[in-house]
């Protein structure tokens, strides 16, 4: 529903009222809303309305050749995109037969690991944003800004990277960025502590998110919630361990949960992997230093490249929980279909109504940012 | 830190951000900053290296690239070049440099600017060159490089038989591919059409090649035949202009377009073949006749066109066979003597009634077939070989090789030299080597082979492949000779003893012309039974008469014809090597050409078989 | 077409025997240049006609030579110099063959023509400049000077064309 | 990355209770299972209620004008089996009409209603099929094969040609933009 041609329903006189909350809210990743049903400051209804940034993508998708492609899955999801560029390619990969070489493996996953403390640092100043420490917000989105430039570096491009190919990757490292890498990590460590006092030990910040939006690890299951939502609610599901792809096998790293299931306990979960992705980067330099080989399977031409018939549903653990893609192939140049499954399909649809209602108006942003609501995402 | 539900956080920690007011601030002047080394700004384009192919036009997804015509850039279909250049339009482009990893040339990338502030909207319409969007030069960003290239540069290897399975025998040394390695050689292929262009017969090549890639080998076939009835024999001896101007050979091997059309022939049997290439056959007979002097490809052509357009041609054919050249110039191990003849039972086929035995001259006079027929096509080609006329050349064992292949189709026995020694660096001269040396082996199994070229290795007249195999089969190719005489056995030994040669420094001057300068000092002499001499052909226009030689126009000692083939005298066409020189694609299409223009003569109109279909 | 060479080593005595005023060289070269003009054009009445324009062409460029030479012999400045002796070179006796005896078949081919033609040019591109080299400066200098490299062109020109007629490659 | 070993033979004998079902497995974790439209629920039930496929990770829907099906793909996962379940079911097309799964997975809810807005297939029991995404739209479901995107485009919006300077000059030699 658009705001303009909003008409309130005409209600029977109560204390009841309704806001239209959006679609342009700075404690949202993009254009969204939501339309409250108050009584006072507690919500009795909430109702998701996206729409605002529907691009077509699933469409599009259909009428471009395999390859290009590439250049739009990343703007699936504009504050992570790494992962939209993985399951794509992997979906790709796995109806063409091809194999990606190792040392491509390894670049993918430092890419996603990137991504995923990217993402995290948003949320993080975002979040914080929401309850009115701007501070945070500045200091995320600073501190975000250096990996970005790592980003430039590797892909010649900060946001959408359109780096990530099936068969591999399009560029290989540049001399003396994974030692650039290295030193941003120590940066990254040497902050935290900061953002640990800032946020986390902030009693604003406890106070307010304590007990909010909260999720049980049932109503978790049965709605569908998956990612750092679902671990905050204590279930120890991740797609990188229980479904793996890549060299993830290969690497270490914990799955933190909490059991508290509401929006603190999910701004630790993802506190927490920002360590763990820490973690596997540090492994991922120390192998990318010793892989050497080609970044790429060789591919065909692009003008001339058909794909054998065939579907394939690939998964991959965004910062948001499970992206899912699945392709089909009618054996032409181009997908015959492609549907893009984002974890904020069910976090910003479905879950955000329940768990608004019997909430405060206040905690609207909050809960949203501590779900890691990411628009683009729903509206594709 | 505590976790318990109890812990309510500190008011004091976040304080801790004040601390942040003595630091350097993170942000940054308002000036741009450097970008990093691949950074993908605006586009830069190096017109020197661009070809105007347009792959990068094909390959963006959001059609953000038009291609500009630009009139005074280098227009050359021959060599691949054609006059315009991407512009980039800034409204579209999503900076994905999928342009860049395909550029077949590599003169595309994008560079390391990325400011461009303007309220006119006519400002994000660029067109770029090696500059960049605003003149500035900055450095390339994303380029080209070699582990991301989206362009397969090498070719399918051509399984073919080996040098000693074939050194003997006059089998076709091409076995031409198999539909994988068809599929895989069509799948690199770009569609820019620069083949096309470059093709005298403007064949369908980006047509034929798709359709093998997809497997549709009648489609393939068909596409063939909208302008060439010499499938089989330019699946083989093509001169293939079109892979000299392919885009993906700017950097690497060239599509070859020539063996995929001898795959997509090979495919179909020749009753298949027949039906495809009779499509849009035109049953009604028109009740004109047309006479073609001579078989080879442009007459050929020229009957099939005719044929099919309604007409009734006759061939007149001086030798046994039809097919000229490709025929009596071509060894077997090139060009089956079934393939040909499965390309002119095609045109047989469409009605063409071809006459072997007949020579025009005394029991044929010209002027009959003048008045006999509508209109009278001139195809008679070069079937004269030239002679260096350095002394000695008047001996009787110093022979033409136009006259040596010639016996050797017709099956004539040959006095197969023990040594020969050929004159000439084209594909003629490496014929008739590479067919005598097989007669050596096969008679002597020794082959005793020399041929001396003018040219230097690398500037040989003759097809890489041709020297290459040659060598292979036992040829000693010497380069940069030039023949002085050919010497007696002995001062008062009448036996051919063998060839002079002087070294040749230079073949052309500075000025490009042909001007060979000789070292006089650097003598040698090749011992040989036979020489041959292989340098070049002339046609015999004999046949014609004096009054129509008189009557005719000619320029630079050839018959002059227009653009369509028509010769001076009303009712007459000449065309192929006679007119253009020697080359079977070149005969073809002008084949074409006086077909359309024999039709329109007839009153046919404009209608042409390609209208038509 | 391998070039000439010259006769080796020359006495005084003989040079001063190949001392020509310059009025003598004028004429010998204007009757090279007329003799050939007249064999080419008596030649393009018995070839067959494909072969005609070609021989037609090098009869006018010999008359256009022809006319230079008329031009500069009556050209004021060079009556002050026409009873100057100049060197004459020593390959003139090759030269002069050509004025009297131009040597070719009676039915010649495009390639006999040719051949022929660029013998004669490049006999006459050395001989002018010799000349060239010998005359005092002035406009007859300028004028062996300009004969020499337009023989020369000319030579090239001709063996392009030979090169693309009789060289024609093969498929 | 293979399969867990047992779970095919397993899920075989479950998925013998259920008439018109196949199940192929496949790389990677992943087993495809070919169902008739009626037993899809009962597939769903049993899957989830004996092997743990709890997760409907999505439905996805794919327009087939040629044999004028939609295919419906539901892709449940387990957290305890650690694979991925797809079943297949085709529906006419003509009147897309399938059973909701919302009663089994609520997640099916927001599937249901965006395969409902872009394809125009009506779930029955459903509990949400109004516009979400397509609020202004009054057009066919856009996701059909037939809604040609190109089309509506040139038809809706007028473009605007540029004209830079550089263009008009290339055009006053006699060049320009090719077709």
């Amino acid at each position: 529903m658009r705001p303009e041609n909003y008409s309130p329903v005409q209600h029977p006189p109560s204390h009841e009222y309704e806001l239209y909350f959006g679609p342009n809210h700075p404690g949202i990743e993009g254009n969204y809303a939501i339309r409250v049903r108050l009584n006072g400051d507690v919500i009795q209804e909430a109702i998701a309305d996206g729409g605002y940034l529907h691009r077509g993508f699933e469409k599009l998708m259909e009428q471009r050749l395999w390859i290009q492609n590439i250049a739009l899955v990343p703007r699936i999801c504009v504050p992570d995109p790494v992962p939209m560029e993985e399951a794509y390619a992997r979906a790709v990969e796995a109806l063409g037969g091809l194999e990606v070489p190792e040392r491509a493996q390894w670049i993918r996953v430092m890419m996603l690991e990137i991504s995923r403390i990217c993402s995290h640092l948003f949320t993080f100043g975002g979040n914080a944003a929401t309850i009115g420490l701007y501070t945070n917000m500045f200091w995320g989105i600073s501190m975000r800004d250096l990996f970005l430039d790592l980003f430039e570096e590797i892909t010649g491009a900060r946001i959408y990277h359109m780096y990530i190919t099936p068969g591999g990757v399009r560029r290989d490292l540049p001399e003396g960025v994974l030692d650039r890498l290295e030193a941003t990590l120590d940066e990254m460590e040497r902050r935290t502590p900061e953002f640990e006092d800032l946020f986390f030990d902030n009693a604003v910040v406890i106070k307010r998110a304590r007990g909010t939006g909260v999720i049980s690890l049932r109503d978790a299951l049965a709605w569908g919630v998956t990612g750092p939502n679902l671990r905050g609610s204590g279930l120890p599901s991740d797609v990188r361990r229980d479904d793996p792809y890549l060299v993830y096998p290969d690497l270490e790293f914990d799955i933190p949960t909490e059991v508290e299931g509401d929006a603190l306990a999910r701004m630790r979960v993802r506190k927490a992997e920002v360590v763990q992705s820490i973690r596997i980067l540090r492994q991922v330099i120390e192998r990318l230093r010793g892989i050497e080989g080609p970044i790429r399977c060789p591919l065909p031409n692009p003008l001339a490249w058909n794909i054998p018939a065939g579907e394939a549903y690939t998964r991959v653990e965004s910062s948001k929980g499970e992206v899912g893609f699945f392709a089909v192939s009618d054996g032409g140049p181009k997908p015959y279909r492609v549907h893009v499954r984002g974890p904020s399909q069910m976090h910003a649809v479905q879950v955000l109504e329940r768990v608004l209602k019997g909430g405060r108006l206040e905690d609207v942003a909050q809960i949203m940012f501590s779900l890691d609501a990411c628009p683009p995402e729903v509206d594709r | 830190m505590d976790v318990t539900p109890k812990y309510k956080g500190s008011f004091v920690k976040p304080l801790k951000a004040l601390s942040h007011l003595f630091r350097e601030p993170v942000t940054l002047p308002m000036v741009p900053r450097p970008a990093s080394d691949n950074y993908r700004g605006f586009h830069v384009n190096d017109w020197e290296l661009c070809v105007g192919c347009g792959t990068c036009r094909q390959i963006c997804d959001n059609a953000a690239i038009r291609m500009i015509h630009i009139p005074g850039l280098p227009d050359d279909p021959a060599a691949g070049l054609k006059p315009r250049r991407p512009a980039i339009d800034y409204g579209r482009c999503c900076w994905c440099a999928l342009c860049v990893d395909i550029c077949p040339t590599g003169s595309l990338a994008l560079s390391r600017e990325y400011v461009h502030v303007s309220p006119d909207m006519n400002t994000y319409f660029i067109l770029p060159d090696e500059k960049g969007i605003h003149g500035l030069n900055f450095p390339k960003g994303w380029a080209k490089t070699d582990d991301a290239d989206l362009l397969d540069l090498a070719r399918q290897p051509m399984p073919q038989r080996d040098p000693d399975s074939r050194g003997d025998n006059f089998d076709e040394i091409v076995h031409g591919y198999d539909d994988q390695a068809a599929i895989l050689e069509a799948s690199r292929c770009i569609q820019c059409g620069m083949c096309h262009e470059a093709c005298p017969a403007n064949m369908h090549a980006p047509e034929y090649i798709r359709a093998i890639w997809e497997g549709d080998k009648e489609r393939a076939v068909r596409e063939i035949y909208r302008t060439n009835p010499f499938p089989e024999v330019c699946g083989r001896v093509c001169t293939h202009r079109c892979e000299t101007a392919c885009s993906i050979g700017k950097r690497g091997a060239p599509i070859a377009i020539r063996w995929l059309k001898r795959h997509a022939m090979a495919a179909l049997d020749d009753e298949r073949v027949r039906t495809i290439a009779l499509e849009g056959k035109v049953e009604d007979r028109t009740g004109k006749s047309v006479a073609v002097i001579g078989s080879g490809p442009a007459g050929l052509t020229a009957a099939f066109d005719l044929a099919k357009l309604g007409h009734a041609v006759t061939v007149f054919e001086a030798k046994p066979e039809p097919g000229g050249m490709m025929r009596y110039g071509i060894p077997e191990y090139r060009l089956p003597y079934d393939r040909l003849d499965a390309d002119i039972a095609v045109i047989r086929a469409a009605g063409v009634d071809i006459r072997c035995d007949s020579p025009v001259g005394p029991d044929l006079p010209m002027d009959k077939l003048r008045d006999d027929f509508d209109a009278v096509m001139l195809a008679t080609g070069l079937g004269a070989g030239r002679s260096t006329r350095v002394p000695g050349t008047d001996h009787p064992d110093v022979k033409s090789a136009v006259a040596l292949l010639d016996a050797i189709t017709r099956g004539e026995s040959i006095d197969v030299p023990g040594r020969a020694v050929v004159i000439g660096g084209g594909n003629v001269a490496f014929d008739i080597a590479r067919s005598l040396a097989r007669l050596q082996r096969k008679t002597s199994g020794r082959v005793d082979m020399t041929l001396v070229a003018l040219e230097e290795r690398d500037h040989m007249l003759a097809d890489e492949e041709e020297v290459v195999e040659a060598r292979e089969e036992g040829v000693v190719v010497l380069n940069g000779r030039g023949p002085r005489q050919v010497v007696l056995a002995g001062p008062s030994d009448k036996t051919l003893g063998g060839l002079e040669t002087v070294r040749c420094l230079s073949i052309f001057d500075e000025e490009g012309r042909f001007h060979p300068k000789y070292d006089d000092g650097d003598v040698m002499l090749h011992e040989a039974d036979m020489v041959i001499e292989a340098i070049g052909q002339a046609s015999d226009t004999g046949y014609l008469g004096e009054d129509l030689t008189e009557a005719l126009e000619w320029a630079r000692g050839r018959i002059e014809v227009g653009a369509d083939g028509a010769t001076s005298v009303s009712g007459l066409w000449a065309a192929g090597d006679m007119v253009e020189g020697p080359d079977v694609i070149h005969a073809v299409a002008a084949g074409h050409r006086v077909a359309e223009s024999i039709h329109r003569f007839l009153g046919g109109g404009t209608t042409t078989l390609e209208a038509a279909e | 077409m391998s070039s000439q060479h010259g006769e080796g080593h020359v006495s005084a005595k003989d040079r001063l025997a190949r001392m020509k005023s310059l009025e003598e060289i004028l004429n010998t070269a204007m009757a090279f240049e007329k003799t050939a003009q007249t064999f080419y054009e008596q030649l393009a009445g018995r070839v067959r006609k494909p072969l005609r324009e070609l021989v037609a062409e090098l009869a006018a460029e010999e008359k256009r030579h022809y006319e230079l030479f008329e031009a500069a012999r009556d050209h004021p400045e060079t009556e002050a110099h026409i009873r100057e002796r100049i060197a004459v070179p020593v390959n003139d006796h090759r030269f002069s063959d050509y004025v009297h005896m131009p040597a070719l078949g009676d039915h010649p081919d495009d390639q006999a023509i040719l051949q022929y033609a660029m013998g004669r040019e490049h006999a006459a591109h050395e001989h002018y400049a010799d000349l060239a080299e010998s005359a005092p400066e002035g406009p007859l200098k300028e004028l062996f000077k300009f004969l020499s490299d337009e023989e020369l062109r000319h030579k090239g020109d001709l063996e392009k064309r030979y090169y693309e007629i009789v060289h024609s490659g093969g498929v | 990355m293979t399969q867990p070993k047992n779970l095919p033979s397993s899920l075989d004998i479950i998925l013998h209770e259920i008439p018109g079902v196949r199940m192929t497995p496949k790389e990677g974790r992943r087993i495809r299972v070919d169902s008739s439209p009626d037993s899809l629920p009962a597939l769903l039930e049993l899957l989830k209620g004996r092997m743990g496929f709890m997760h409907l990770s999505a439905i996805s829907c794919v327009d087939w004008p040629e044999t004028d099906e939609f295919e419906l793909i539901y892709h449940v996962w387990s957290y305890e089996q650690k694979s991925l379940v797809s079943a297949h079911v085709s529906i006419s097309r003509d009147p897309g009409r399938f059973v909701s799964v919302y009663d089994i997975h609520t997640p099916a809810g927001f599937y249901e209603r965006d395969i409902h807005e872009m394809f125009g297939v009506v779930f029955v029991g459903s509990p949400n099929l109004r516009k979400f995404i397509l609020t202004s739209w009054d057009g066919p479901p856009p996701m059909l094969k037939s809604f040609d995107t190109l089309g509506y485009v040139n038809e809706t919006y007028g473009w605007v040609d540029y004209q830079p300077d550089w263009l008009r000059d290339v055009e006053g030699k006699g060049g320009g933009i090719e077709s």
